[in-house]
């Protein structure tokens, strides 16, 4: 059986940081239509691959394929052209805008195009903002306030709204739940499974295996800054994906036949 | 044969027209004797680069030094360390204070401005208005053509109401003042001016004011190419000039003739020279300004 | 909660309104028929420079050559026309592709070399102002040829050319950052520089078009500032740098960036220009007005400080 | 990680490396006998500000009035010596108190009423160089009685008292710095203000003194100009805030604050010494001395931020 | 039975934001060793109430009492002078400092005491930050990188590390382990519990009721800006408080007897 094309396939990418090794040698793929998990410690280089293969940062060596295309994206600009849309960890939000203005940041709406002096238009990215930020489930008192005053999971829920709605090819959620209550977490559960429904592969690195198992279709562990191990979500538990962050399990000891080459 | 002379002149930095006469006028002046000219600015007109400069050219033994000081009281510790090394210094333009220099060419800002001022006093009757662009009061220089205005306008007119615009040799510094000054006075007869960047800014101030060439008389110190060409258009009435490249020149020479062991006057006074339109054209052709007017 | 009193530019209004009380009462003059137009006038070259300045302050920049870039762009073009009598309307050509030159050379150096912007601007302090001066031997250029009389001291509809070029020039400008891509990314990137690269704004163009916008706009002011003068040199527009930076920052934009309108910056210029214009109706002598000039600046912050702090209560 | 050349000071002593070379190949009298202290006698005045200055950046912070400080204590304190014959060492503890006053009025303002400090430094600019003229009168008091000759040209084992000073000054300010409580929260406000107020450091009190740091030393400053020039006026160090600035930014300190170190700033201040002397040296014609120091200014973090560029790679 | 003596207790406190009502009314109050959370939607008002009881910011009205004697923090000074430690969810980290340096924050160790220009015992602090730091279980390559480059757990850690380690009155966390991996999180609740055992207060903010259930003595809910009820943890269960924090149970219904009054 040949497998099916690849949307993403990662070869060798590596980052460090003066002495301290971020990633190393990081090998992954994702099939059309698949979502996959990575998990792993704090620190073990999951956010670095996020930022590397971004294009918010260049890594050190290493090969990105699109679509079996290599691609060198020099500026997270590049990469929001081929339709990749990302939840950063740190969210990249303009804390002085308001809340229509971060979720149509970079993708304004205008009248007529007349590439930067396109003329806004505010009421529509208002409305449209609204109903985004609704499938989050997040509740925010008064829409035109700047984002400096905004909680925690508000934020958050900003950032979720503007990368699911703007997804073409490719999304990436770094955590994004991380900071979301009961409802909204369940709200954002619930709009991953749309993604999936309409085929658009996704990301998304969590702490929450619980969350894990229930999204997605494979597991890729990071460990110390290495992809040491990847699973198939049904033919693994989460006591073995908790052995093989924490190093209790060595992932040599697992069948190699379940692993997804890349 | 005797090696060429090395001669620093050092200006002060300023920017104006004036300046750049008085410069022109030092650099022909090293040209024509045939020594070899070092031309430095204390940039900005700040007084410790100037010191500084002054200290490289005592290592580097210049034979002699012009210098238009940026202030005349703090320079003179390297002056004085100038002359201890046998460098003879003249200064050109601004004199300095606390040091024996071996010659001070400049115009008497103070009697220039006397006659400055008996002109404006002769235009104008008791009770009248003058407005006055005063230059920095913290130089020497401004606060000596100010006196000097002063002095001169009351040997003529005691009763006259002088409504001063401070200025920091600003031209529109001066045009705002002088449209300020024109609004609580539209009386004002006579508009004098400390330097000739000074007028021109009282020129806009009249343009503005929606005010004729002659309306109101203009009278300048400095008699550059500028205040000149204002009086060829009638927007002038007189003009109380320097000897600009003359001081210049002046200093030069009398520092290669220092240079060469010569004795040199103490101080050389330059002269002043009050031009009216009847005089301009013959002013300016014997002076040499001509060749920076336009036609 | 778009209350005037809750905007940030509300502080600048009440100082040009209690400033302008204090001076009609110290001075009869000043609130005679020309005067408050005269204001406008006088402001109009200070507020097309803290315009450009807006921009680049928003974006968490500083611009400190828009003095040298006005310097530069004028001397040339008043050297142009009478000393080398090119066509006025060539000269002015010329002056705005200079201001614009000196924008894509900033921005360059800023936006994609990396330069701090403080740097590049205070080299170019020094450095545009004496190519001004190289560039015309020091002299001056006097008596300009039309249409300069026209645009320093001529009239349309009873509107002073200077006061109609500033307004012109801020509705353009205020629209832009109100209303425009370029102006929401201009925003963003002063609040977060980093997060408006990762929603993939091309942060380097848009800082480069603050910078072209600032030459630009400060070679405009160039042209206004020769026609009021009806003249030029290499000394104009000295040490405006720093008061168009607070006239930005008295109307109230950050100078972190991200936060601010452009209207704050017109009535910072026009409370800068009171108080100058103020002292010289009230005839003090130069060193006071120093002092008084330094201490009303302060003041009218400590004001809108104040007036803030009670808001949040 | 403490590698000498990831340190953000390391541009700074490239170029000042470099350019030293660059000036002893080009003109024979750099590198005389004397020239090298001289350099370093001549940065010290700049070096002093740019450490005081060095602080308030830290702090993201800006204090545009150190050089009017500067003029402010020493005019006072030649004005009273020369003038009302008061003791020269009661002039100069009066000039001492004088920057530490000021320092205590902008330290003040901005962290207690909450005034952004480029307003308050910037109405400082004139307001305390207005009152070192009108308190002289406009005058200069020169010929300083003992003991300034010897503070200005005394030297202490070979080593010239300018030197010694600034030099004292920084040891104790580098140790402040890196070794004190005072220091670390300086950084930590710098760094992030809100947190650093939220883990309980008092921003306003280190605030607070970093003004005063900043006024004290710029009164140390003026004693050593004022000894230096051998007299005192008001228009003593005009326009050194942008140098000081420049110094501090050359030295790899950031804009922004929470970063940097003083000794960059040092070696900064060394830098634009070095830059303006070395086109007196070439006898560079005045105009294109202005250009030449701008476009060296440039270059010399054009240079660095290449350099870190590579080093990431 | 006299009830035992409140560590903290709080009446009335309110925080409005122009329209915004982040807070109303709210009541609680703390028992001498007692570890309470506070659970609720996002932008229920969780972190308002931390700020507030910090001095962080200053409530419209309200009042704050501390062994029964009324307090009023201008300043997070004042609290931090009364032994509250607090793990904001901001983390209040200063990015340009490295990881010693920001353990102790506000808290510098000294050789002796020159008021503010102490010298600082580099060594002492670089030891010590990395035993409390152990204690989080979190892996940080170079101690002496500044926090900038850190992973979002990595920061976290610090935070919590610096809270725990000099907390003597009173400790509030809030969100302690959003972003940390599954080993961090069990040795944040080790951590928690060895607080309980030295008989701490604590108050806790999370959004994972299993860690609140394990952790904790009573929960609070928080619902719209408004604290609408308390429960022991043995006398409720999650399913009734997801009730209570999504409005599906009315407060009203439940038997008032087991609300810890205020
Ligand atoms: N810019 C940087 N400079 C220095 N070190 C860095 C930098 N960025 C990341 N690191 C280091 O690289 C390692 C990986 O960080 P990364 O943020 O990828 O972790 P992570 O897996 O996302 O962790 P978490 O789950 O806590 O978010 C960490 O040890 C971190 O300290
Ligand atoms: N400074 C502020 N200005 C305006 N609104 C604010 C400000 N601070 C908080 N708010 C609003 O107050 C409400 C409560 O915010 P808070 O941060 O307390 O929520 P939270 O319960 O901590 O939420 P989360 O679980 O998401 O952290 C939110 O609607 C928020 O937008
Ligand atoms: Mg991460
Ligand atoms: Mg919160």
């Amino acid at each position: 059986m040949k497998p099916p094309p690849s949307v993403l396939r990662i070869t060798g990418l590596t980052k460090h940081y003066g002495g301290v090794k971020a990633l190393t040698e990081a090998c992954f793929s994702l099939a059309a239509g698949e979502h996959a998990a990575i998990v792993g410690d704090n620190g073990a280089g999951k956010s670095t691959f996020v930022r590397l293969i971004t294009g918010t940062e260049r890594p050190n060596a290493g090969r990105v394929e699109i679509d079996g295309r290599e691609v060198n994206f020099h500026s997270p600009l590049d990469a929001r052209q081929q339709g990749i849309e990302t939840v950063f960890q740190t969210l990249a939000i303009a804390e002085d805008l308001d809340v229509a203005s971060n979720i149509f940041l970079g993708r304004e709406l205008t009248y007529f195009n007349l590439g930067p002096l396109s003329p806004l238009n505010h009421k529509a990215m208002k409305s449209q903002a609204a109903q985004m930020l609704e499938a989050t489930g997040v509740k925010i008192p008064d829409m035109s306030e700047k984002l400096r005053g905004m909680s925690g999971g508000q934020r958050q829920c900003v950032a979720i709204a503007r990368a699911a709605g703007f997804a073409r090819k490719l999304i990436i959620l770094d955590e994004p739940t991380a900071a979301l209550g009961v409802q909204e977490t369940a709200k954002v559960e619930e709009i991953i499974k749309g993604l999936k429904r309409s085929g658009i592969p996704l990301i998304i690195i969590s702490h929450n295996l619980r969350q894990v198992f229930d999204l997605v279709d494979r597991i890729w562990v990071f460990r110390q800054g290495r992809i040491i191990a990847n699973r198939a979500t049904g033919q693994t538990n989460p006591e073995q994906i908790v052995g093989l962050i924490t190093g209790a399990i060595d992932p040599a000891s697992l069948p190699q036949a379940e692993e997804q080459p890349c | 044969q005797a090696p060429t002379l090395t001669i620093a002149y050092i200006t002060n930095g300023n920017t104006n027209e004036g300046w750049t006469l008085i410069n022109n006028g030092a650099e022909r002046a090293g040209q024509a004797a045939g020594v070899r000219l070092i031309s430095v600015a204390a940039e900005r007109g700040e007084l410790s680069r100037q010191l500084a400069i002054v200290e490289d050219m005592i290592s580097r033994r210049v034979n002699a030094i012009a210098i238009a000081p940026v202030d005349s009281a703090g320079i003179a510790p390297a002056i004085n360390r100038a002359l201890a090394a046998g460098i003879p210094v003249i200064a050109v333009d601004t004199g300095i204070t606390g040091a024996r220099i071996t010659s001070y060419v400049a115009t008497d800002n103070v009697r220039a401005a006397v006659v400055q001022g008996r002109w404006t006093g002769e235009q104008v009757r008791d009770g009248d208005t003058v407005i006055y662009i005063t230059g920095d009061q913290s130089q020497s220089t401004g606060r000596e053509r100010r006196s000097g205005f002063l002095q001169g306008l009351n040997e003529v007119r005691r009763n006259v109401r002088v409504v001063e615009v401070p200025t920091t040799w600003d031209q529109t510094m001066a045009q705002n003042g002088v449209e300020s000054a024109l609004r609580s006075h539209r009386n004002a007869r006579v508009i004098a001016s400390a330097w000739d960047g000074g007028a021109l800014g009282a020129r806009a101030a009249m343009l503005s004011a929606g005010l004729r060439a002659g309306s109101i008389q203009i009278v300048g110190f400095d008699g550059s190419p500028g205040g000149l060409m204002m009086m060829r258009q009638g927007w002038m009435q007189a003009n109380v000039a320097q000897m600009l490249s003359r001081i210049g020149q002046v200093g030069v020479e009398t520092a290669v003739a220092a240079a060469r062991g010569q004795t040199v006057p103490e101080r050389i006074d330059t002269g002043s020279f009050l031009v009216l339109p009847a005089n301009l054209e013959q002013f300016a052709r014997d002076s040499g300004v001509i060749q920076f007017m336009r036609p | 909660m778009n209350n005037i009193n809750r905007q940030d530019w509300f502080g600048a209004l009440v100082a040009v309104v209690a400033l302008g009380l204090v001076l009609s009462v110290a001075s009869p003059y000043f609130l005679t028929a020309g005067n408050l137009s005269n204001v406008l006038v006088k402001a109009s070259v200070i507020a097309l420079l803290a315009g450009a300045q807006t921009f680049v302050i928003l974006t968490s920049g500083v611009d400190l050559s828009v003095g040298a870039v006005t310097a530069l762009a004028g001397a040339i073009a008043g050297h142009l026309m009478l000393k080398l009598g090119v066509d006025p309307y060539a000269a002015i050509a010329v002056a705005l592709l200079i201001g614009i030159g000196v924008g894509m050379f900033n921005g360059y150096l800023i936006a994609y070399v990396g330069i701090p912007s403080f740097i590049v601007t205070l080299g170019g302090l020094t450095l545009w102002r004496g190519l001004a001066f190289e560039s015309t031997g020091g002299f001056d250029n006097s008596g300009l040829p039309d249409p300069f009389p026209f645009i320093g001291y001529g009239e349309i509809l009873g509107i002073p050319m200077p006061i109609l070029i500033m307004l012109l020039a801020y509705v353009v400008m205020a629209f832009v950052l109100s209303s425009t891509r370029f102006g929401r990314h201009v925003y963003a990137i002063g609040s977060n520089a980093a997060g408006a690269r990762q929603v993939g704004i091309n942060i380097r163009r848009s800082t480069m078009g603050v910078y072209v916008v600032s030459g630009f706009v400060c070679a405009l002011a160039a042209i206004v500032l020769m026609a009021r003068m009806d003249s030029s040199s290499g000394r104009m527009a000295m040490n405006f740098e720093l008061d168009a930076i607070a006239a930005v920052i008295l109307g109230g934009t950050s100078l972190f960036g991200g936060r601010g309108s452009i209207w704050g910056s017109l009535l910072g210029a026009i409370l800068i220009t009171m108080i100058r214009n103020g002292m010289n109706l009230l005839e003090i002598s130069q060193f006071k007005q120093m002092m008084a000039i330094g201490a009303v600046v302060i003041l009218a912050v400590w004001i809108d400080v104040i007036r803030r702090k009670r808001m949040l209560r």
